[in-house]
């Protein structure tokens, strides 16, 4: 089983050179610092910069310069500040290579459901609209069951959706699975977790083709 | 050269009323037109629509307007943070409309750049896309969404000069240049107001023609919302 | 009877403080010299400049910085540079206050012809689509009749048109008319030109009301 | 950061071949892609579709593809001050679709942003809406038109980093921006190459995101088209 930073850095080995990748709030993140040094790779963030460097050192923080989540961040040589119809002119114009975000629930068919419980949580979509609906490469990074046990890969979502049919890929504490045609199709295992574990925290249809390699992390 | 400068905020609002429909700059607390929002809280105007990509938080930006229930509806792309708007919107004392921030942003650059509506793929298939109309390009779908009308547009530069041109600064820059010139009047508020050519006219993010006044702001907190750092080795 | 430049200084009384103006090619490019000193006015060309100043001295033109007649100009303190969508964002949003342009024929109904005649010369329109179609405040400079005598002034346009319904006033070497829902009114005569001469080379629905003065330039 | 960097023109224009559609940037003779448009000349590749505000004129800029007779198809807004062009066009040789100057800048941005088409008012009632779809939004008629698609777009600006970012100078930027990430593959050529970090990332105009390949350009001539001056007193 893997924890938060477990599946960033799993999440890390699909970055591939030459990469723009937009980087969700919360466990998506923390991919940055998991990213091989030996290749270039550009993060964007929505709110209007590319070229996103680490977080500053105390004293160097700027209110002025922030990511999407609201954090202090610093540049990059050769980073660029722009507005917001041109960091969505990015994303929509499918400039950006690679998006990674979080969910609620994933749906078999690749429906996305991550802004909204309704009557309870209403924080609002923000970016995630527009990225789901044009990104050509998505993973979603994400516990695979909720709080209370229930799975996060249904047949169908029940909360209001963010996309239809746009997840390819979805890393979680237990797996790393691709959407396909037929369903959530198996490609890896989190360490020490069974097949047979996966397909009792997976409630849509779990695709198991041969041996199921364990995750090289 | 056009002159719009103005005094102060209190000249800069004039004509503001209830029931009208303001733009409003910024993502989260970053580049909000900090002065503008104060002044409205002042002036105590009600039944006001907001269109801003976020909310504020209880105690600073829009949060602060919320605080005392002048805004009737909010037209945002997220508003989490903030308590007070939370429970206003789901006890069904705010009306909310949450779209997608990249429609945000082109539902003002059109209404800046004179287009009617803009065909975006944000929403298909989700409640956004309830009741709009929708349409096939390529066998993709998108759906259709009108430029926004506002009586003012606030926002936030970091310089500015007399003729109305702003330059921005990193990612304060934000919404502020797509809402220029998307309302009846733009208000632009700066922290420096520097002499007339002394901008580089090939560095002025948005030039004088969309700003109908324009005014140094007395005062900038520029609050940051999540402090985040790296240790030192 | 006027020339070009008498067209131009009648023109430029109805620039107003305050106002940005785009100005077409020809004699349009002449009303910047009879704009009155003591009011603050601001061109715009299409190409993508704000706060045109007169032409340049020998030895400062600079290849990079020119109207969209292509000749070199300089900029007043306070202008700005920017890309052809912006300042398209400038015209079609009406930011633009005032647009004065030439016309190879003009309809009783507003409509203008000014960018092709059809087997024989083809330019292109250019902006002036974008312009006629999007200001409020258009007004028309040319010779009240083409090189064979015949009138530009017309109940129907024979070119190919630019715009319908859009021209709101024009200024010829004759007179000054205001298009309004019967036609073109008569609003003033050039000096020396008669209310029956301008009768005779006008095609379309000419209104005569009460005393046409001169013009006072 | 990812390298756009190319050591020259050749390098540059790999992969274009017969039958392509490009879009160049420039007004006039101002901000062409000079070298790019030279190498396309000797390359000699043919039946080309340009997307280009102005023809050049007979010896220079798109000029020099239409002597070759290289090009098949021009998309333009205006293209007078080119006899080579009129005497193509009038006798047939020349296919030429002419749209709205503000509908061509609009088109390309459309592409670079990722929207299928706009609405404009250009053109409306005109031969230029003529089998185009037309609609009616708040009493004023607009024209539907569609975003570009191209092959390859050749841009000039004036300083260019190694990471693709770019600012123009002037009203040579003019139709360049938009055309960034507006066709598959984008290629900047650049008076200066400077540094990588020393343009300030607030002032950039277009992101490197936008550009496939940077390279700079050998030699400029930047040719004044109208030189016209001013007396001295």
């Amino acid at each position: 089983m893997l924890d938060k930073n477990g599946i960033a850095k799993r999440i890390a080995k699909e970055v591939q050179d030459g990469f723009y990748v937009n980087l969700g709030i919360g466990i998506p993140t923390l991919v940055a610092n998991y990213v091989r040094d030996d290749i270039e790779v550009e993060f964007q963030s929505e709110n209007g910069v590319l070229g996103m460097g680490p977080f500053p050192y105390e004293g160097e923080e700027d209110a002025d310069v922030i990511n999407a989540g609201k954090q202090t961040i610093t540049t990059l040589p050769g980073a660029s500040f722009f507005d917001s119809a041109m960091s969505f002119s990015m994303i929509r114009g499918k400039h950006v290579d690679l998006t990674i975000l979080g969910a609620m629930e994933v749906a078999e068919t690749g429906d996305i459901a991550n802004w909204k419980i309704p009557g309870k949580m209403v924080k609002g979509m923000g970016g995630a609209m527009d990225l789901v609906a044009s990104a050509e490469n998505i993973i979603v990074a994400m516990m695979h069951t909720n709080k209370r046990g229930e799975s996060k890969l249904l047949k169908k979502c029940t909360l209001p959706l963010t996309g239809v049919g746009c997840v390819k890929k979805i890393v979680t504490n237990m797996a790393v699975i691709e959407v396909v045609e037929q369903g959530f199709k198996l490609l890896e295992r989190a360490p020490g977790v069974s097949v047979e574990a996966i397909k009792q925290a997976t409630e849509g249809h779990l695709i198991i083709e041969g041996t199921i390699p364990e995750m090289n992390i | 050269m056009i002159n719009k400068k103005v005094n102060n905020v209190q000249e800069a609002l004039k004509g503001v009323t209830n029931g009208m429909t303001f733009m409003l700059g910024g993502f989260g607390l970053s580049g909000i037109p900090e002065n503008a929002i104060a002044h409205l809280v002042t002036l105590g105007i009600n039944q006001l629509t907001c269109i801003s990509n976020n909310a504020g938080v209880d105690d600073f930006g829009l949060g602060l307007l919320l605080q005392k229930k002048q805004i009737k509806k909010m037209i945002s792309s997220y508003v989490g943070e903030n308590d007070e708007f939370e429970r206003q919107m789901l006890s069904g004392e705010l009306d909310v409309e949450l779209i997608p921030q990249g429609t945000l942003a082109e539902r003002c650059r059109a209404a800046q750049a004179g287009m009617p509506a803009i065909y975006t793929p944000a929403g298909y298939g989700t409640e956004v896309a309830e009741g709009k109309e929708t349409r096939e390009f390529d066998g993709k779908m998108y759906v259709l969404e009108h430029a926004f009308k506002a009586d003012f547009a606030f926002v936030k530069a970091w310089k500015g000069d007399e003729a109305g041109n702003l330059i921005f600064k990193g990612t304060a820059r934000n919404f502020n240049p797509n809402m220029c010139g998307a309302a009846k009047i733009t208000v632009a508020e700066v922290e420096q107001m520097v002499p007339l050519g002394t901008l580089d006219p090939n560095q002025i993010h948005i030039p004088g023609i969309f700003v109908q006044r324009i005014f140094k702001g007395a005062v900038y907190e520029k609050r940051i919302e999540q402090l985040t750092l790296r240790q030192r080795d």
